[in-house]
């Protein structure tokens, strides 16, 4: 359903849009149900000349087996979504597998700051690529991220991924991710930051390995070139 | 007001500004109330008309800037929850129905009354100050989060915030006075042999929707007390540098917030169960079923505020809880709505403009309800959070309780409010117009959120993903549909004012219902009631067999001799 | 003003006034225990509290303690002379529990002037910001309360709403009751 | 609570009736000051627990005699104790909501780490402000750190 609207660009993309799925059809049911019946009883008692209502008080044992079945199923259902829903969330957000690479993002007014590892693969080192609302990664590599603000709210939201996290400062929250889709799709700030909240965007970048590698490339090089001639 | 009650001395002010009569209260949060939320619906217009046709200079407003977007979704959503579902839900049909309905000839704090009125009214004025200070009105979203909302140097609105907050406060200290009015007033006032059992539904609701209120709000008080120290006073209570936490605010506003829903939803369930019964000439199925659902509402309310929080930067373990409990309050709300059309089974249902409100609340709030489900249950949530899904869900939650339920009640009652009765045709052209139109402004959304719009987003252009054309179009029939929506009111606001003066008069009980407000003249004088009334059933007992009358009001004696055979409920 | 028959009803078999002063301090319970709950979350989080906390005086507290535990005993013989209609003798016991109120009032100040002088002042860091906006929340109860407490005490002389004597001592007691948590949350945990 | 008309009477309009107030609980005046000097006597221990240093102790004499302190004041001062009997549990039911706030809280707020996160602001905070107490061991200056 989501992914005819937004392609699934992530590996636990799937799952949650399953989710969602499951979720449309047992909530669908009941509203289906419930409309029906509420337009079927409007149609079906309308006021007619010489008859008159009837008398049910609804609180006799037949009566109210109308409403405790119902309920019973309602309950049924809402068990099951339990279930699901805590099985994504504790896949997507509380567990941890392993990393592959690290990523740091850095969330200002209005601006994302990425911090990717540089040739030597590994982040918080000299050679580390700093980007503003462009972030490349390599698809199918499990990522961790560290998302910090560094003024209010903001939140790290990734459509395609179905990943949405918000950042506060002060805090360093991680998370994962996996792509699993080359491509270039939106990142968005999804929570209000003040007057250019409407301009927060970014853009994802999935590579293919050999893409990746030479964009890293590429950019240490320029980085290197740029900091040799500022300290001939 | 009706001619024939101008026979008082009093001056106007003193009549209608200075009152203590409750009905007179009732009425000016009814006219602030519907004053805001023309306000607020032309707030509405001017965002919506940006998000539809962006960057183009709106029509009787002018082009709108990205701050002035801000302040406008803002206050959009703070006026319409604040100063208009709680004022006309809770304060007004409180007010006005709670002594009628109970019999008896006015709230028991009358002057306490007057005095949460006028506190109301300066809290609605401080917010609209707020939109002319320097820097504009307060952009923060109406929850504020901090930091945001508490330092100038990062909303750049110095005083517009602080104002906004000082509105919120001064709105909450009106409703703590007011509830403890009502609560109260039910408590002790009732009319002999009004046992708790011959409550009408819509006063219950109101009692647990004032407990609610007070008992969720007083942690967002201290809140906003610290806030405000935030603000001006130097402190750090929410600055992360300083030892503060952002996230408490969260908790403190969610811990008011979410049973804030509870608060105005159950008044107009209340509301809407009355028309049903009266409408449908049925009893209410399952009264007491109905009570049990309101308490077990009331009190689950409290258990599933940090849904709102899932990835807010909560400890995800905490997710897990509040999904638990969030998905269980579907359970009292689906089996109050269940119990709401069960009431129609057998009935004798008279489609009169009230009852085409009443139904259509239950239709639409039953997708506002089940659309819940996805942003309840947190693995869905990663998604859905803060996009136009959201806001489309709250949308169909709050337009059915704020706007729906309240036109059910205002067609309802306004006969006792004025003495006449509205234009029935008019009625039922401003009927269709809106609820219709009311749907083709947020299916679409749901459509726009679902494939990624994120809310609070002055232009889409700004993002590749979302700025293709069948998005924008979809935003655009949204805007459509809002300029229609809010163009079917004049026709409300018409019929609402010209059968005020040349309406057809009414009687004291045009519907032929049970309560005891329908004993009282139409429009009640001050006093109320000639003669003060006495209560000998519930206050559904229509259709009663045996009875050649289908309804027989509370205060009707008993008759030994004409019914005997009559249910042992109904002739207690 | 006439009184609404309303007002002289008694369904839940509590008098009217008495009923909403409940209300009133169900509802106070929650925006104090919203206050004092975020600052015990802070106080447990930060144990660099105790250090700030070791500047309060226990002694100063301990006396505003006893001076506002000595007028809630002054607050319930007024509520007894009331309900034996005595209200010269409840006023004089209400303008006593002011007097309290007073003292407590007086004593805050000069406490707070001294600690302002040391240089802790509201902005300081997070443990005073809480000890001014608790306490002073508290205090402005105080204030509040002595303000009221006032107009009661003038009609109970002339024998006039003698129930109110109740209503006021029952708010009276709940600020007492609330100190009584301030003390050793702001003063003793050090 | 019904709603009979034996109850339906004018306790507003006649405060003094025996019925009125609590007055007719057969207590003098003797028992409000019995429980005061009780409730001194509970101040003087609270004052004098945390000298002895314990943390224990200062725990048990500070909050456990608060709470026996509140509690004598609501049942004697307050007449909790031959009120209505629901009056009680719903002011109980108040504090519980705050409970229930506390608990959801608290391990976001009181806690400074979790699954996934970490609050490194309050962290360094904490670190900071107990290095200018105790490691430039100024006791008298401590706490004006800034």
């Amino acid at each position: 359903m989501i992914e005819r609207l937004v392609p699934q660009a992530s590996s636990f993309a799937g799952d949650i849009d399953g989710l969602i799925w499951l979720i449309t059809l047992l909530v669908g049911f009941w509203f289906l149900v419930a409309e029906g019946v509420l337009f079927w009883l409007v149609f079906r008692f309308r006021a007619k000349k010489g008859e008159k209502a009837q008398y049910i008080t609804g609180e006799k044992k037949e009566e109210m087996k109308w409403i405790s079945r119902p309920h019973n199923l309602v309950l049924l259902c809402d068990i099951v979504i339990i279930a699901m829903a805590i099985k994504v969330w504790v896949h997507v957000k509380q567990t941890m597998p392993t990393a592959d690479a690290k990523v740091n993002i850095i969330s200002q007014q209005w601006a994302w700051t990425f911090e990717h590892a540089g040739p030597d693969g590994k982040l918080g080192t000299e050679d580390d690529l700093r980007t503003t609302d462009e972030l490349h990664v390599e698809v199918g590599k499990t990522y961790h991220f560290n998302l910090v603000s560094r003024d209010v709210l903001h939140s790290f939201s990734v459509p395609v991924f179905r990943l949405k996290q918000d950042a506060v400062p002060g805090r360093v929250i991680t998370g994962w991710f996996q792509p699993t889709k080359t491509g270039t799709f939106d990142i968005q700030c999804a929570e209000m930051c003040g007057v250019g909240h409407g301009l927060m965007g970014a853009r994802i970048i999935i590579e293919s390995p050999a893409a990746h590698a030479a964009w890293v490339a590429e950019r240490s090089g320029e980085r290197l070139a740029r900091t040799g001639e500022a300290k001939p | 007001m009706s001619d024939a009650h101008a026979h008082h001395d009093e001056g106007w002010v003193k009549k209608y500004l200075w009152s203590t009569d409750h009905k007179i209260i009732g009425m000016q949060y009814l006219f602030t109330g519907m004053l805001m939320a023309l306000l607020g619906g032309y707030f509405a217009y001017a965002f919506r008309m940006q998000l539809g046709f962006p960057n183009q200079p709106v029509p009787g407003f002018g082009l709108v800037s990205p701050n002035e977007y801000n302040a406008l979704v803002t206050n959009h959503g703070t006026i319409m929850i604040f100063w208009v579902a709680m004022p006309v839900l809770i304060a007004a049909f409180g007010n006005f129905l709670i002594p009628l309905m109970i019999g008896c000839d006015d709230m028991v704090f009358p002057r306490l009354n007057r005095l949460s009125y006028q506190i109301f009214l300066v809290s609605a004025l401080v917010l609209l100050a707020s939109f002319f200070v320097p820097g504009g009105g307060f952009g923060g979203a109406w929850t504020a989060y901090p930091p945001l909302s508490s330092q100038a140097k990062f909303s750049l609105t110095p005083a517009g915030s602080t104002l906004w907050l000082l509105a919120v406060a001064l709105e909450f200290v009106a409703f703590l006075i007011g509830g403890i009015n009502f609560v109260t007033t039910v408590m002790n006032s009732r009319a002999p042999g009004m046992k708790w059992h011959d409550i009408p539904v819509v006063i219950w609701m109101i009692v647990i929707a004032s407990i609610v209120f007070m008992a969720s709000v007083g942690p967002l008080v201290a809140g906003a007390v610290m806030l405000l120290m935030d603000q001006q006073f130097g402190t750090g209570f929410y600055d992360p540098i300083r030892g503060g936490d952002p996230i408490l605010w969260q908790h403190l506003f969610w811990f008011f917030g979410h049973p804030e829903v509870y608060v105005v939803l159950l008044p107009a369930m209340g509301i809407v169960i009355e028309v049903i019964a009266v409408f449908s000439r049925k009893k209410v199925f399952a009264y007491k079923m109905v009570l049990y659902t309101a308490f077990a509402t009331g009190i689950l309310s409290f258990f599933v505020w940090a849904h709102h929080q899932f990835v807010a930067g909560i400890d995800p373990r905490m997710a897990n809880v509040f999904t638990v409990t969030t998905l269980l309050i579907s359970v009292p709300i689906a089996e109050m709505l269940f119990v709401t059309i069960a009431t129609l089974y057998g009935g004798s249902i008279r489609l009169d403009t009230p009852m085409l409100w009443a139904v259509a609340f239950v239709a639409e709030f039953l997708l506002g309800g089940v659309t819940g489900i996805y942003l309840g249950s947190s693995g869905s949530d990663i998604y859905f959070h803060d996009t136009y899904f959201v806001l489309a869900h709250f949308h169909y939650t709050f337009v059915p309780i704020a706007i729906i339920a309240v036109f059910a009640g205002i067609t309802y009652w306004y006969p006792k409010m004025f003495g006449r009765m509205l234009d029935e045709r008019l009625g039922k052209l401003h009927f269709w117009l809106t609820v219709i139109a009311f749907n083709f402004i947020f299916i679409p959304l749901f459509i726009t959120g679902a494939a990624g719009d994120h809310r609070r987003i002055y232009d889409y252009t700004k993002f590749p993903d979302l700025a293709r054309p069948e998005l924008q179009n979809l935003r655009a029939l949204a805007t459509v549909a809002t300029v229609v929506m809010l163009s079917a009111q004049v026709i409300f606001l018409y019929n609402f004012f010209k059968s005020m003066r040349s309406g057809k008069r009414a009687e004291a009980n045009p519907w032929q219902a049970n309560t005891l407000e329908w004993l009282a003249p139409s429009p009640p004088p001050h006093g109320n009631f000639a003669e003060l009334p006495t209560v000998h059933r519930g206050p559904y007992e229509y259709s009663v067999p045996g009875r050649d009358l289908d309804y027989w009001p509370q205060s009707d004696p008993p008759e030994d001799d004409a019914a005997p055979d009559a249910a042992p409920e109904a002739a207690r | 003003m006439n009184k609404p028959i309303a007002t002289t009803r008694s369904a839940s078999g509590i008098p009217t006034g008495r009923l909403a002063v409940w209300w009133v301090i169900a509802s106070e319970i929650v925006i104090f225990g919203g206050l004092l709950g975020s600052y015990v979350m802070h106080r447990i989080g930060h144990p660099e509290f105790g250090d700030y906390a070791a500047n309060t005086n226990t002694w100063i507290g301990a006396f505003n303690t006893l001076v506002l535990l000595t007028s809630s005993l002054s607050a319930v013989l007024a509520h007894q002379a009331a309900e034996r209609g005595d209200g010269k003798r409840a006023a004089k016991l209400l303008r006593l529990t002011m007097l309290g109120g007073l003292t407590f009032a007086c004593v805050k100040a000069a406490e707070w002037t001294m600690e302002i002088g040391h240089g802790f002042v509201l902005s300081t860091n997070a443990f005073w910001s809480f000890y001014y906006t608790a306490a002073g929340l508290h205090a402005l109860h105080v204030i509040a309360g002595v303000v009221i407490m006032g107009i009661v005490a003038a009609d109970a002389a002339k024998g006039r709403e003698l129930q109110r004597v109740e209503l006021i001592g029952l708010y009276w007691h709940f600020v007492d009751v609330v100190w009584i948590f301030l003390f050793p949350l702001l003063y003793i945990a050090k | 609570m019904s709603s009979t008309e034996a109850s339906q009477h004018d306790h507003e309009a006649e405060p003094a009736a025996p019925d009125g107030g609590h007055g007719g609980a057969g207590h003098g005046d003797a028992h409000y000051v019995r429980i005061w000097a009780l409730l001194v006597a509970l101040l003087v221990v609270s004052v004098v627990g945390p000298m002895l240093g314990h943390v224990l102790v200062t725990l048990l004499t500070a909050f456990g005699i608060a709470l026996v302190k509140a509690y004598l004041v609501a049942r004697h001062f307050m007449h909790l104790g031959i009120e209505r009997r629901w009056v009680g549990w719903m002011l109980l039911a108040m504090v519980a909501f705050v409970g229930l706030f506390f608990a959801g809280t608290a391990p976001d707020v009181m806690k400074h780490e979790g699954y996934n996160w970490r609050n490194e602001a309050a962290e360094r905070e904490v670190k900071r402000a107990l290095e200018a107490a105790h490691g430039a061991g100024s006791s008298s200056q401590r706490g004006a750190a800034h």
